[in-house]
């Protein structure tokens, strides 16, 4: 099939999990990647190095093993400074994961009352309810881009919900629930034009587009490590420079600051501001090897095999009787996530007997609720594929489904 | 591994859930609820009517309106036919007893006597991800009863 | 050596670190355990097993990965929950860090004009600067109990700084800088006593000590997972189980929710309402597994072997010439960490000749400005010992000091 | 391992540490700041006097006050040596070199004729920690001579 990763063989044996049996010993069918993204040997084992061979705290250590961690997180933090072609490391700072990347943004951006926020009606709960609590405090607006009928952003009124009152637009770069994949440079502009910050929740598209914040010209990028092979326990906020050091500080405590008196503190510039605490080192170190790891592979290949595998999954779900897919039809306009109902089973039981086959897919809402209302559908089934997703594994889905239609009699 | 799924879907849960009894919100009632699975979004709102009875409180009527998957759906059928009719203190041991099967894991062994078709639900406590969904409607019914019990306690009623 | 471990050379076995050697081929004497401890192989092995057969997010996944994940993560929450001996699992948070878990509670506790908060001049800068920010936004009044030239909390004037109009009072159990240990049950009775809250930093403490939140009588404590044999990226808020479902949102997300629709959002109950977005899955699991290995050796066993070589240490840095230890000088009183000048080197150069000789301590304010400030030092060296620390590394430290003063011409 | 030690102590640093040059704080002075080490507490205040030369402006004097290691102590009194008296520009190139040096890794072969009594700070560079220390007074100097002349061009002062 063309387009595919050409070794793919040799990637999947980079992944121990894929070598896993579940109950009844069948195979895993790893269908869920949009949720969490699976581990290559090389980011486990680079933890484990720095687990057993170097573990020490960071910046404040004088001593080797200090010296070793400080250049292994700090060498980490240059590594994704590299993967999103930030024009300096200290745009860099390390979160816990995405949510709270932009949880930090909605709580150091002030807003007022009469200024508003935009979002759109495809955000990942996280970039809503961060905003939502926002607004409330500061007693400003919350709008929202609305949705077309085939699952793209509306932007027909989009002169009139960015005014010169908005201080923030908020986006997904790609869609976790419809895939869609938004036209971020252009949604950037707008928000430059009007003097609004721009934040891109670039949690879908990191793992499988090249992601150049020079290029799309925003101001502030989210993702999260355990969606790009990282390990949990990390995520990145990207921001220029000169925002990054405007932005009043967010948690109070070590490593942030320039100077504590009782008195009064000063804080440090980005980004060690942002990274109160001892920050999550090995899990920075493991994150930076996947991000090495996905760059070694390549951002394109990995794209160009992301679409080949969509399109052939909407192909094959359109095979089985009774499917509607949810967002964008054509594999080009939309990345590996792919919501769907299938007529007369709900999602919960359709997941469950994919499951009995050992295929993994998420059910519900997908942390997509208001996405969900859009489509007037209360949940969905998503599968969700990856650099390691074979079509092989889209046959066992579709043979799936066909066995759902007859293990609940709707065939 | 279709066993598995049998367990789990045993004959009874699939007929519940093609024909839920007491399905629809009806009148009279003393309390509604509305409890959502916060994991995937299934809903239920419920509602309750209580009755005088010789021995204190008796559930006259549990009326329900759902969305979710077969195994949601079943339970709320399931627990209308169990609690209809029965004093509230009873109804409340059927609810203690459905619980204890749920979240034991698979390892409590079901009392027909007591559960009738609820001892369907036996297989669904070895999935843990499922488990939510069957209790559901069974949480919404306790939160209702409590509800309607103290409104009628600081209304003055004297079925508490 | 009385109060040892009894089996400290298989303890140390358990630890891959211990093993390596350092530049010249000298072994590694760590003696910054207070600043990150060390992990034993077990923990490290619970998190590869995790990445390379469990691997799945949790809670809104139903399938298999998914279901053992959700498993070993809440089982984790169950370790914590014994190991603190909360009354309900669902009074453990996982936040990122102790830094966290103190700026959670200092971003949600209401303050207002007129209101106080009670800290101590020991403290962490996590627990100082985190209410100066708090205090700050909320325009209440910030008040510190101050220390008596031995390095206890002076209590002389408690009654007029815990008053009725105190919101929080906030003091570590244990001091990183003097090891000092605080009498928290007295404490968190007269917050009590005046209806505030208690909040007791157990970073310190929980490595080294039993922790009992129902003893304490505390209302909130908070602790670290890298101190305690676990990894970094995780941190535990305990919190009473009333009070945290009365503590409004911290970060709006995922997995926090109960709905979300466009025009507002209604939040879980704790623990999950302060978990938004994919939690640290790894390192919760990692966690569990490193308190169920102290747990098993026994914190009564760890205490004694703490204060057994925090007297030897006491006695051995005492016994070189210009020495001043900081802080209490009865082992009794105090944790495992020693802070100390030498009389003409500089913390920087002295940890500088340990560090060729193999030996870890840690030079600088520790995070503890404040602390230093009270007793006129600009920065001090401090030395910190835990489960595996012997005698005979002690006895390397005050080797390497004699060498310093030579080094430096002060002998 | 004290090879090591050595490399890093050199002679003429601790000389430098036990005799620093120019210390103490003196007017006049055009600026004047105040940069800490946040991570250990180091601390330096240290002022700029500039004066008018031949071919553009010219460090006067440098004065200073601090606290810190071994490291930093005589790296602020080999920095005072280095720059008083010289052109501005001469005395950032040699800043530019000091930097490089640091930043090095200990590749960077230090340049006599530039850093004189500099160059043994070479074996600094091999310590990343301490490379904040040695640098301490240096970014200092540079930060202060930087608001030095802002504050002569819009003062109107033609030195610019
Ligand atoms: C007493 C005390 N409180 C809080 C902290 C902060 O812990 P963390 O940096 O892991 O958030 C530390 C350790 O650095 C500590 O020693
Ligand atoms: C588009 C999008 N944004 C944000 C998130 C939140 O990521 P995390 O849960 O790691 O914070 C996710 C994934 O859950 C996502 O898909």
């Amino acid at each position: 099939m063309e387009g595919l990763l050409p070794d793919l063989d040799v990637i999947r044996k980079d992944f121990p999990i894929l070598e896993r049996t579940l109950a009844g010993g069948v195979p895993l069918v790893y269908l869920d990647s949009a949720n969490t993204s699976q581990k290559p040997q090389v980011v486990i084992d680079s933890m484990v190095d720095q687990l057993e061979r170097h573990n020490a705290n960071i910046a404040r250590a004088m001593h080797q093993l200090g010296a070793e961690s400080t250049e292994a997180y700090e060498g980490a933090r240059d590594k994704v400074a590299a993967f999103v072609n930030a024009s300096s490391r200290n745009e860099v700072v390390f979160t816990k994961n995405a949510t709270e990347a932009l949880n930090l943004l909605a709580r150091t951006i002030e807003l007022g009352p009469g200024d508003n926020v935009v979002i759109t009606e495809m955000e990942h709960h996280s970039n809503i309810v961060s905003w939502q609590l926002a607004c409330e405090r500061a007693g400003a607006e919350l709008r929202w881009f609305g949705l077309t009928d085939d699952g793209h952003l509306d932007l027909s009124n989009a002169d009139q919900l960015v005014d010169e009152h908005t201080k923030v637009v908020a986006f997904t770069w790609v869609s976790n629930m419809l895939g869609t994949i938004n036209p971020v440079a252009d949604l950037a502009a707008r928000a430059k034009a009007v003097g609004a910050y721009s934040v891109v929740d670039a949690s879908q598209a990191a793992p499988q587009l090249p992601v150049d914040v020079q290029a799309v010209g925003c101001d502030f990028l989210v993702f999260t490590g355990h969606k790009v092979c990282g390990p949990t326990g990390i995520g990145v906020l990207w921001g220029r420079e000169e925002l990054l050091n405007e932005l009043p500080p967010f948690h109070g405590g070590g490593e942030m600051i320039e100077t504590v008196t009782m008195a009064r503190s000063t804080y440090a510039k980005a980004p060690h501001r942002f990274e109160a605490g001892t920050p999550p080192i090995v899990e920075a170190i493991g994150l930076g090897c996947a991000v090495d790891y996905l760059g070694h592979i390549g951002l394109d290949a990995i794209h160009a095999h992301e679409q080949t595998i969509t399109a052939y999954a909407l192909d094959g779900l359109q095979s089985v009787p009774g499917v509607t897919v949810l967002g964008p039809l054509d594999a080009a306009q939309r990345g590996g996530a792919i919501s769907f109902e299938l007529a007369g089973v709900h999602p919960h039981d359709i997941a469950q007997v994919l499951d009995s086959r050992g295929i993994a897919v998420r059910a519900g809402h997908h942390c997509a609720k208001p996405a969900h209302a859009r489509f007037g559908v209360q949940s969905s089934t998503r599968m969700s594929s990856y650099l390691y997703t074979t079509p092989a594994e889209i046959d066992a889905l579709v043979e799936g489904l066909h066995q759902t239609r007859s293990y609940f009699k709707v065939a | 591994m279709s066993t598995d799924l049998d367990a789990l879907y045993q004959e009874i849960i699939l007929d519940h859930y093609k024909n839920p009894h007491h399905k629809g919100l009806r009148d009279p009632f003393e309390s509604e609820v509305h409890h959502v699975n916060p994991t995937c979004g299934d809903e239920v709102t419920l509602r309750v009517h209580l009755a005088d009875g010789p021995r204190g409180p008796v559930v006259q009527d549990v009326s329900y309106d759902s969305v979710g998957c077969s195994i949601s759906q079943a339970s709320a059928s399931v627990l209308t036919d169990l609690v209809i009719g029965k004093p509230v203190d009873e109804a409340m041991t059927i609810h203690q007893t459905f619980l204890e099967l749920m979240q034991g894991k698979g390892q409590v062994e079901p009392d027909e006597d007591v559960l009738e078709d609820g001892i369907a639900f036996a297989g669904v406590a070895k999935f843990p991800a499922r488990v939510k969904c069957a209790l559901l409607s069974w949480m919404a019914w306790k939160d209702a009863t409590a509800q309607a019990q103290s409104d009628s306690a600081t209304t003055g009623g004297d079925t508490a």
